[in-house]
């Protein structure tokens, strides 16, 4: 019953397999589809209801009116936990979540961003009727 | 004299050998990862180790003995050194040889224990201390099996000379295929000697961190690597020349090869151990020395003598 | 020179063998050891203090993060005590989706104990391999819910996404992969002679002890207790599944590793018989913000055993209370008992076999202003340049790789 | 009868003070609310003669003026019984039960710590779950407790 190296064969084989490591920078840094990654915030989307602010859990994304109409996200990504839950929360659907996750900073106020729209000169291209 | 000295300091002694060293702990560990299903190190990884462990602060423990702490590495390299010029590489004669060297190899190959064991309890850490503790307890577990397999074609060749050993071989050219238990053994006994996976008790990563090696940092624990690496090589040169006499008279060339290809097996063989078991407890080990390993060098023995009794004469 | 009787060694709150800060001492005559201290608590960061200023819907999110390997159990846990107490209807579809990834996560957390445990034996290929396989199952996790970890896949009245064809075909085409494997670790586990030493034998906690020390999950069940909240006190769609309990009469190390094994198995079963009849329908309902008054207790089987979340409502958009007992808690009691006189060498492996996770144990960031004094605190660059220093002072000189570094990181 | 509306029965006629103190609220969940003086033959009876031998967690609440007690008992690890209990915030004084049911070592350790319970006759011991260091009086899951400092 027992038999001591039993996994003597296993290992032998491995000799001549290809190793199951990723070579992680240069491929294999691809996420499925739907990865809940950093966010992305349109400008031009918003209306400033602050619904995304008031779920946020980790108080990661603030909206601040810039002028009429036009408002601008910062978001932390240092904060951020990446849940998704404004992409959820968000009624115009002005957040979206992509799958990109290499956010690592050797300075962290390069991880606070602000996502600004156009100049106000240029009226927003998808105006709500009933915000 | 001068010729002595390049022999001792270059080739075959000790930078070949440091360098012989480094890459047979890359090829263990390539062979190792390998055999994990993982990519493994650089063949640079062991050389860059050492670099720069040597290029960092050494670290003595207030608490700690400094003499023995500092002269324990320092000892145990020089004597692994001081055995590789004993040993024959590719012909019947090692750079120095004597009636009995077999014997000084076997006893040089002790020291570097007894220094870890003194680095470990000077250290005066716990983890240190049990380590220490440790390496004796298993020293006494495979040294004997060690001795009686290896003194066995000794006793086959009527010399403790191990140039006259590999001489009894060239005049009785199958001999070699009675001595396989011995090899078996030695092997054994060798890799417990290395403190490598299962036996690699005193130094217990999940238990007492790294045993006796714990307190030690900067260069004292870049020669307490080496001396494992060079124990690796020195070992396994021993144990080609007593048990695998191929390729003694086939020239410097064919038989520096061959001697490679010898000693890497030994290692390969030491990777395959280190991945297919787990690690023992102490008392387990020191059971299974007594019980199967002791035993089997024995029946060795006995072989030799029948051999000698009989055939021989 | 005097022996070295009666050593008290610590270990943790760093060390090797734990993955967690958790501090043992462990008083020693020779090998053996005599007496256990635990000191627990090193990962204490205030998690249900924190829930009382969260709403509802945010505090799902605050316990996922409890702990990374059991992150939907706490979820669905909390998820399911709230919607008690808002008497929410959750839809069929959603319950079984929590079902599954919430198998899909004992088999994760099983594969990864199995390879902890392999290294706490000094066994490190069992570890590479069992860490290589789980792989599968966290690139699965990965796509269905969007991440590797904390799945967040839990809303308060259902969930967050549903699953399509495509998933459920890769997911059968993963568990057959993962049940292949597995019965190769149960050979494996079953015959190798290093690992069934190692093994058995170890840490007995005989039945009527798990039972007086009200051990759960794989830790009792392999001393033969036969519990196990799935079938004793049904959640999400368990009713509607078969599925066996497994025990073991081993009451040891070994025990446990075989446990852990044969629920792979079953854990799979489950898995397909739930994407085989997940019903048709929406996934989540609507939520209400504010939660009525009321006291709930919500019961989990965790991958390490029952998980206990007691929420008070107060009527507002935060709770009054909530209480975590994490299994952990329940069975790091019985690890004393498993230590008795047994071998310095045996402490990994039996605190790791009741597959200890101290984050969901201590939960509660510390955040109090505690007068730190003058607290000398070096900044990175300022470490690199005193490392430079040093360097220089020896005559070696990593100016121009350490350029070459800046260049790579600004690239 | 279900098992559970036995249960309460069995209780309820054992002890008067439970009647009408104690319901089933849901399948497989027993709520039940005593004084503290009344407690501890309750919880000798589960055990003993009801069978409920797993206590699978106590949770500690700050009621204002009292602080209240959670004990949750599991009989077969299906039906609990929660037994709630309070003493004043004035003199919050209970004895332990690690005589019974030892697992509750730690969990009346957190109390002690978290909520300033005072546990007579708890084993001497390290604390759990806060900081050695942690300042006296100081606890920090009562509701006037306030976090200092950033988040």
């Amino acid at each position: 019953m027992k038999n001591p190296g039993k996994m003597l064969f296993e290992v032998l084989n491995h000799l001549f397999k290809k190793p199951a490591t990723v070579n992680y920078p240069f491929d294999g840094s691809k996420m499925p589809k739907g990865f809940r990654g950093k966010i992305l915030f349109h400008p031009e989307k918003c209306i400033g209801c602050q619904l995304c602010v008031r779920d946020c859990p980790s108080n990661a994304i603030k909206i601040i009116k810039i002028a009429d109409k036009q408002f601008e996200a910062q978001i932390d990504l240092g904060k951020c936990i990446y849940c998704g839950q404004c992409v959820d929360s968000c009624l115009k659907k002005a957040i979206e979540i992509t799958s990109d996750f290499e956010l690592a900073q050797l300075d962290p106020t390069k991880l606070k961003i602000t996502v600004k729209g156009e100049p106000p000169t240029t009226p927003p291209p998808n105006q709500p009727n009933n915000a | 004299m001068l010729l002595d000295l390049f022999y001792i300091l270059v080739f075959p002694g000790f930078l070949f050998l440091s360098a012989f060293a480094l890459w047979a702990e890359y090829f263990d560990r390539l062979v190792y990862a390998r055999l994990q299903n993982r990519v493994g190190p650089p063949w640079f990884q062991p050389t860059a180790d050492f670099i720069k462990l040597v290029a960092k602060a050494d670290l003595v423990p207030t608490a700690a003995n400094p003499t023995f702490f500092r002269l324990a590495p320092i000892i145990a390299l020089t004597a692994v050194c001081t055995a590789f010029i004993y040993i024959p590489l590719w012909s019947t004669s090692s750079l120095f040889s004597f009636n009995g060297d077999i014997i000084v190899i076997l006893y040089l190959l002790t020291i570097p224990t007894l220094c870890f064991f003194i680095g470990g309890w000077y250290s005066t850490s716990l983890y240190c201390r049990i380590g220490a503790v440790r390496t004796v307890t298993q020293l006494f577990a495979y040294e004997i099996p060690l001795f009686m397999g290896l003194l066995a074609p000794a006793l086959l060749a009527n010399s403790w000379s191990i140039t006259e050993i590999m001489q009894f071989y060239i005049d009785h050219p199958w001999f070699w295929a009675f001595n396989l238990i011995g090899l078996i053994v030695s092997l054994i006994a060798l890799h417990g000697k290395l403190e490598k996976a299962p036996f690699d008790i005193p130094e217990a990563e999940t238990e007492i961190v790294a045993g006796g090696f714990t307190e030690y940092s900067g260069r004292l624990l870049a020669f307490l690597r080496m001396t494992l690496d060079i124990e690796m090589i020195v070992g396994a040169s021993l144990l080609a020349a007593i048990f695998l006499p191929f390729g003694l008279q086939s020239g410097p060339v064919v038989g520096f090869l061959v001697y490679l290809v010898k000693v890497l097996l030994i290692v390969f063989l030491f990777s395959i151990a280190r991945t297919i078991f787990a690690r023992m407890r102490i008392d387990q080990m020191i059971a299974f020395c007594w019980q199967y390993v002791v035993p089997l060098a024995m029946v060795q023995l006995l072989i030799n003598l029948i051999l000698k009794g009989i055939i021989i004469r | 020179m005097s022996g070295p009787e009666d050593f008290k060694i610590p270990l943790g709150p760093q060390h090797p063998a734990l993955k967690e800060p958790e501090s043992f001492s462990i008083a020693l005559k020779g090998e053996k050891i005599l007496g256990v201290d635990i000191r627990l608590g090193y990962n204490h960061r205030g998690i249900e203090k924190a829930c009382e200023s969260k709403s509802y819907l945010q505090a799902v999110y605050l316990i996922e993060r409890i702990c990374g390997i059991c992150s939907h159990t706490h979820s669905t846990c909390f998820v399911q005590g709230v919607e008690e107490l808002a008497g929410l209807q959750v839809p069929k579809r959603a319950t079984y989706i929590r079902m599954i990834i919430g198998e899909l996560e004992r088999v994760h957390s099983h594969l990864l104990w199995l390879g902890v445990a392999g290294h706490e034996i000094g066994f490190d290929t069992l570890l590479m391999y069992s860490w290589r396989d789980r792989e599968v199952v966290m690139d699965i996790l990965a796509m269905v819910t969007g991440n590797r970890v904390n799945y967040g896949i839990n809303a308060i009245g259902g969930v967050r996404r549903d699953i399509s064809q495509e998933q459920i075909k890769d997911i059968l085409a993963a568990l057959k992969t993962l049940r292949e494997r597995t019965l190769y670790y149960i050979e494996i586990a079953s015959k190798e002679t290093t690992i069934i030493e190692r093994l058995s034998g170890v840490g007995i906690l005989l039945p009527a002890d798990a039972i007086k020390l009200n051990a759960v999950g794989p830790t009792a069940r392999a001393s033969g207790v036969d519990i196990d909240i799935r079938r004793d006190d049904p959640y999400a769609a368990y009713s509607e599944v078969e599925f066996k309990v497994i025990t073991d009469n081993h009451n040891d190390v070994y025990g446990r590793t075989v446990v852990r094994m044969k629920e792979l198995l079953e854990s799979y079963n489950i898995i397909e018989q739930a994407l085989a009849k997940l019903p048709e329908g929406p996934i989540a309902v609507r939520a209400p913000r504010k939660v009525p008054a009321g006291e709930v207790l919500s019961r989990y089987e965790a991958p390490r055993g029952e998980d206990l979340h007691y929420i008070k409502a107060n009527g507002t958009e935060f709770p009054e209370r909530v209480k975590v007992r994490a299994p952990t808690l329940a069975n790091v009691q019985a690890v004393k008992k498993m230590l008795e006189d047994r071998y310095l060498a045996d402490l990994p492996i039996v605190v790791a076999a009741i597959d200890p996770c101290f984050s969901c144990t201590d939960r509660l960031i510390e955040v109090k202003d505690l007068d730190q004094g003058e607290t000398k605190i070096l900044d990175w660059q300022k470490l690199q340049q005193l490392s430079i220093k040093y360097n220089q002072q020896r005559g070696l000189d990593f100016t121009a790789a350490g350029k070459r570094l800046q260049r790579l990181m600004e690239k | 009868m279900t098992s559970e509306e036995a249960i309460v029965t069995e209780l309820t006629n054992k002890f008067h003070v439970l009647d009408g103190k104690t319901q089933v609220r849901r399948p497989r969940r027993i709520f039940s609310e005593v004084a503290y003086a009344d407690f501890r033959p309750i919880l000798d009876f589960a055990k003993d003669k009801l069978g409920f031998n797993y206590l699978n967690m106590i949770t500690g609440l700050d009621e204002g003026d009292n602080l209240a007690l959670y004990y949750h008992l599991s009989k077969n690890n299906a039906i609990t019984l929660n037994i709630k209990t309070f003493v004043t915030k004035n003199n919050p004084v209970v004895k332990t039960v690690t005589d019974v049911f030892p697992s509750a070592d730690v969990a009346e350790r957190e109390l002690v710590d978290l909520l300033g319970f005072k546990v007579e006759g708890l084993a001497a011991g390290s604390r759990y779950p806060l900081t050695d260091d942690w300042p006296v009086g100081e606890f920090p899951l009562r509701k006037d407790w306030k976090m200092k400092g950033e988040v």
